[in-house]
């Protein structure tokens, strides 16, 4: 394994894509010389050039549709969005073309289009720069969506991203950049739509989605060395296609389930988890007590860190709602 | 330059075309024969055959809502067409698409669109994409004078112009988003005018003349392979019909504009132009009519004796 | 009681509320002598002119951002989006500025501001004309949500939608405007927030949305007639505020959930009423069934009769899921 | 018109106050007492001042993300506008808002706005709403070169000009967004040009100098108040910082570009101009600057001395 920040993977990931072929292209806001807004680009520009590396206008329908149609007609584009929160800007694109294109014109296309963007709070950014809207891209189906939890997956699972023929939205935890952590030597492809249990373990699952990832694991080995609570972590790492089997054994085996999630609670991604595991063949039947969900209090993210700190999901609510299903 | 008999006559048919394919879907659609709703393409067709007339098979075109008439002109097959716009699993897009979203990508044709202005930032992907892979090809973006006043407009054709990419946007200005008279919904009297936002040629054109509208294109289409980048092309025309079949479009104009426009009808002008400068008789454009009008006739009902969809079929092809 | 349509009873609302409050005008686009996309705004350019119902260019963006700066500087605007499908063209206005403005400006400033657009299939619209979006909106905390199933509702909460001094937004079901109903004689105003439990059961709650609440109801009874099981249906009518008190206090009486609603399965705000009722404080010990979801199946809207209809609820498919659950 | 001295003292005094506000917040920033982020304003501090000298107190402006100036060149209290910068309960927005998202309701500023572009739309409301309600406020919007080729620009100003809304866009071209030239985001030189697009004047103006953005913006204000419609006025202009801080400004831009920017600092050649004038005296300018930099100094110290929100008010007034 090597160390490597999160942003160096995501740049590795790239870099090695584009090099294996020339129809990826890299299109967004100060993606260029600039390195991109959170700067973990610097040094694609350089090595591929103009051409490959490409400036945007502030744009995003464009940009968006540019990728589409680029993908429609032989490219293999790789498109940024600088923050989730711009989504609604490119939301038609979006929503009613990138998503719909391959069914509504009858599977007569592939759409090998890759959407790059981050989600998080964490640092100030207030209202407008700190959403995790992932929830919003699930709920209309056509667009597959990816959220790495690992600096493992923040490579693998975008290789795959650009590589598969469909739409793909991989959201990247503006948080994590920075953060060191560790990646596998060589090449490799984390493939879509499986779930990996993190850390198995028998009284209580936690579903963990990003960020959450961490959070939950560094609270599962707390526990477990403290008060020998064995939590099962499970990261479901693409939400479509969700990988709901992984999730419905480890809670068929646990029995208690939580879910972490940045999203903002309120028709969130962590309650579509928890209509699967209630529902008929699911895991209803082997629940001993009720579910929680821990994700971004139902307000705009404010800019203040108290309450900034108090609004988004942390380690500290997860293991409130563990213990709160826990000692039910 | 002067055209081949054989590229005028091409135009002409294309036109004709067009208008017994609509006029068909006119007729079935009140007989209930067609789900939903469809926007007829009738008085308008000069634009998408004057444009289409300069594109290669290879070429890229992009569509709206009022798109059946850009999808013939570009070539696709009546009988998919209809298909599709019956719903039946013949369709081009296996009854999936319907009337709104048909396209043929085989031809070039990346698709009909039910969002106004949806089309145009595709259109400019399409252009990067031959300018990256470094061939000629051209895409030509149909829009109206309505979608003209969408976001999307401006960010696609800022980004054709900073870019210098091969496509050519074509402004149907038929006067009328739905209800709504191009004098209520701009200021401006010619969408053309609007190229200088981005610094790139403009040029205005009868859009009932498929000769104007075919020289127009043609222009802005060689400059475009030639890597002089876009053009904004408004074609003046009409729609004959109501918005959709359903809309008598008598509210918003008085019967007057719509007979004066009618005077104007592309085919019948042309037709008549052929015939006087003898290129065809008048018997030879019946005939040609007859046989036009057969082949629409055949293609409703390749599109009735076609089966319907199971409905299981709607779950697959989400993905590859 | 007195007979209209729903169509008739949206336009009711919104002459009334125009007599009573001169602030109070519309925008959008053919709303004016053309009488709205669907036909039911006839008369209210006839009777208000041109500066009260004033048709605008295609412009979702500056039509939604015009209702909200109208709104913050003492004007009550009630602006349409024709389809709900056509959000994602104003996704940022509506996402991160109608729905932010009071709390990240610190509540210095009130925003009655009513939008009103349609959802729901059943027309062969296809894919970009037949959606059912609202769970987008509920997932953005700052947007009150409307779904009125009945038509006093369509009246009597979009009246309150147009007092109400925030952001709300109403979704109207298409394929109800034509259909027949009853209202209440004289004006009356149905308060926001409020579930009606339309139909009082022991044997399986169905939380109904929209159009389902008619499709519910009929099952409701039909069942009742035939087999003697008695199912109680709600309809929350607002989604955001949601009534959960009344949700969860119908299933701990029936002990059996199914919820009805026209979004996409996946993430849509079925998921979300099944989060409140699993999660602790809720209905969980009383669950003797796995709860079920009818929605739009999660692919995009198809558009030949046969396809829309195997992918859109309807009674026989809620019926379907009812027996999945009461014969678990 | 010639100008009173008040009113052109004024005017030095607020571009003053801006930038010795914004190198508090550079220094508070670099010292980590600010949260966040920060996009400073220091060297177009001309535009927001020659623009709000038009206002009346119930006039409406919209603003950016780089706001700072606009809100205190309209009126706002500096001491509010730093606390909320410190994300104290003090702050204007109770520290929920932060740099980007600043309002002043009772002073007509209808907030900064952290999506480029955003404000826009905003602001054609505000217009619509002066007209509907018979009043003569005017709305000055600000937007920047690069949130000219978002397409709630386009949407924005077509509404404004066809509406005939009193509504004044300011474009504040400082050549770049974040690190993109603007030749390498718009092939036209001039973002005034588009006012062609809307058949609406379009002015372009020296933005650097202060008494020319007011003379301009005067005009369009009074045709605007008037009845005139919407005008564009074009100020060219330069950060002389990085797009926030944190970006050192160097990697898309050369030394000399920036030093000869800066030669043109739009204080320092305003109070050259009103010494050389006789309005004022080298020593009542040194006064002067030393009163401003007290009272921003005084307005840390209110932000600092000012108490955290406490958690859970965050839960607080999402709705009425
Ligand atoms: C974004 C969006 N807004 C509104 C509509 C509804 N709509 C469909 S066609 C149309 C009018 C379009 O006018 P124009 O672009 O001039 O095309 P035309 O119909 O005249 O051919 C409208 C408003 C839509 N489909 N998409
Ligand atoms: C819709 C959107 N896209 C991208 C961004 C990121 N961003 C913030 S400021 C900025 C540059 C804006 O340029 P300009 O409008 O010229 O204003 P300036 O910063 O030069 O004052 C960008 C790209 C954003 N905030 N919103
Ligand atoms: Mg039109
Ligand atoms: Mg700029």
């Amino acid at each position: 394994m090597r160390e490597v920040t999160y942003g160096e993977a995501v740049r590795e990931a790239l870099a090695e894509e584009m090099r294996r072929d020339k129809m990826v292209a890299l299109i967004g806001e100060d993606v260029g010389p600039y390195g991109g807004n959170f700067g973990i680009l610097k040094g694609l520009w350089e090595e591929f050039g103009e051409e490959r590396v490409r400036d945007t206008p502030i744009s995003e329908v464009a940009i968006v549709g540019a990728g589409l149609g680029a993908a429609l007609t032989g490219m293999r584009p790789v498109v940024e969005i600088m923050f989730c929160d711009f989504m609604g800007v490119a939301g038609d694109q979006l929503l009613n073309q990138v998503a719909k294109i391959r069914y509504m014109f009858g599977g007569q296309v592939e759409v090998p289009l890759t959407i790059r963007t981050t989600l998080g709070g964490g640092r100030s950014s207030a209202a407008q720069h700190s959403q995790s809207l992932h929830a919003i891209i699930c709920h209309v189906p056509g667009i597959k969506v990816v959220v790495p939890g690992t600096h493992e997956d923040a490579k693998g699972l975008l290789k795959a991203a650009i590589r598969d023929n469909n739409p793909v939205m991989v959201f990247e935890h503006k948080m994590m950049y920075n953060k060191k952590g560790f990646i596998p030597e060589g090449e490799y492809v984390t493939p879509l739509g499986q779930a990996a249990v993190r850390r198995e373990g028998k009284d209580l699952t936690i579903v963990a989605i990003s960020s959450m990832v961490y959070e939950s694991m560094a609270l599962a080995e707390e526990l477990s060395a403290k008060e020998g609570i064995e939590i099962e972590v499970v990261d479901p790492r693409t939400l479509v296609p969700l990988d709901e089997e992984t999730i419905i054994n480890s809670v068929r085996k646990t029995g208690r389930l939580v879910v972490a999630d940045e999203g903002h609670e309120t028709c969130g991604f962590a309650a579509e988890i928890i209509r699967r595991v209630v529902k008929v063949g699911g895991a209803f039947d082997y629940l001993d007590a009720p579910i929680e969900v821990v994700g971004t209090r139902d307000v705009p993210l404010p800019f203040s860190p108290p309450l900034e700190n108090y609004v988004i999901p942390s380690k500290a609510r997860i293991e409130e709602a563990v213990r709160k299903v826990l000692g039910y | 330059m002067e055209l081949s008999k054989e590229k005028k006559l091409w135009m002409l048919e294309r036109m004709l075309q067009i208008r017994r394919f609509e006029e068909q879907v006119y007729d079935c659609f009140l007989k209930n024969k067609i789900p939903g709703f469809a926007h007829l393409y009738i008085g308008e067709e000069a634009v998408a055959v004057g444009a289409c007339a300069n594109l290669r098979e290879d070429d890229f075109i992009t569509s709206t809502h009022r798109g059946h008439g850009h999808l013939l002109a570009k070539g696709a097959d009546p009988d998919r067409a209809m298909a599709e716009i019956f719903g039946r699993r013949t369709g081009y897009c296996l009854g999936r698409g319907g009337t709104m979203h048909i396209a043929d990508f085989s031809l070039g044709i990346l698709g009909a669109n039910g969002i106004v202005g949806g089309g145009l930032p595709i259109s400019v992907g399409a252009g990067w994409s031959a300018k990256y892979r470094g061939t000629d090809q051209v895409t030509v973006c149909f829009f109206g004078d309505g979608a003209s006043n969408q976001g999307a407009f401006h960010e696609s054709v800022n980004l054709a112009s900073v870019w210098n990419l091969p496509v050519i946007f074509v402004c149907e200005n038929n006067q009328f988003g739905i209800s709504v008279h191009q004098s209520r919904h701009q200021k401006i009297k010619d969408v053309a005018v609007r190229a200088k936002a981005y610094d790139i040629p403009g040029v205005i054109v009868d859009g009932m003349d498929v000769l104007a509208v075919y020289e127009a294109c043609r222009e802005a289409v060689e400059r475009a392979r030639q890597g002089g980048g876009p053009t904004i092309v408004e074609c003046k025309t009409y729609r004959f019909m109501g918005h959709h079949v359903g809309d008598p479009g008598t509210v918003y104009r008085d019967k007057e504009e719509v007979e004066a426009w009618k005077e104007k009808c592309p085919i019948k002008c042309f037709a008549d132009k052929l015939i006087a400068e003898g290129v065809m008789t008048a018997a030879e454009f019946e005939a040609l009519d007859k046989r036009v009008t057969e082949q629409m006739l055949a293609a409703v009902k390749f599109a009735e004796e076609s089966p319907w969809p199971e409905p299981e079929e709607a779950m697959e092809g989400l993905y590859v």
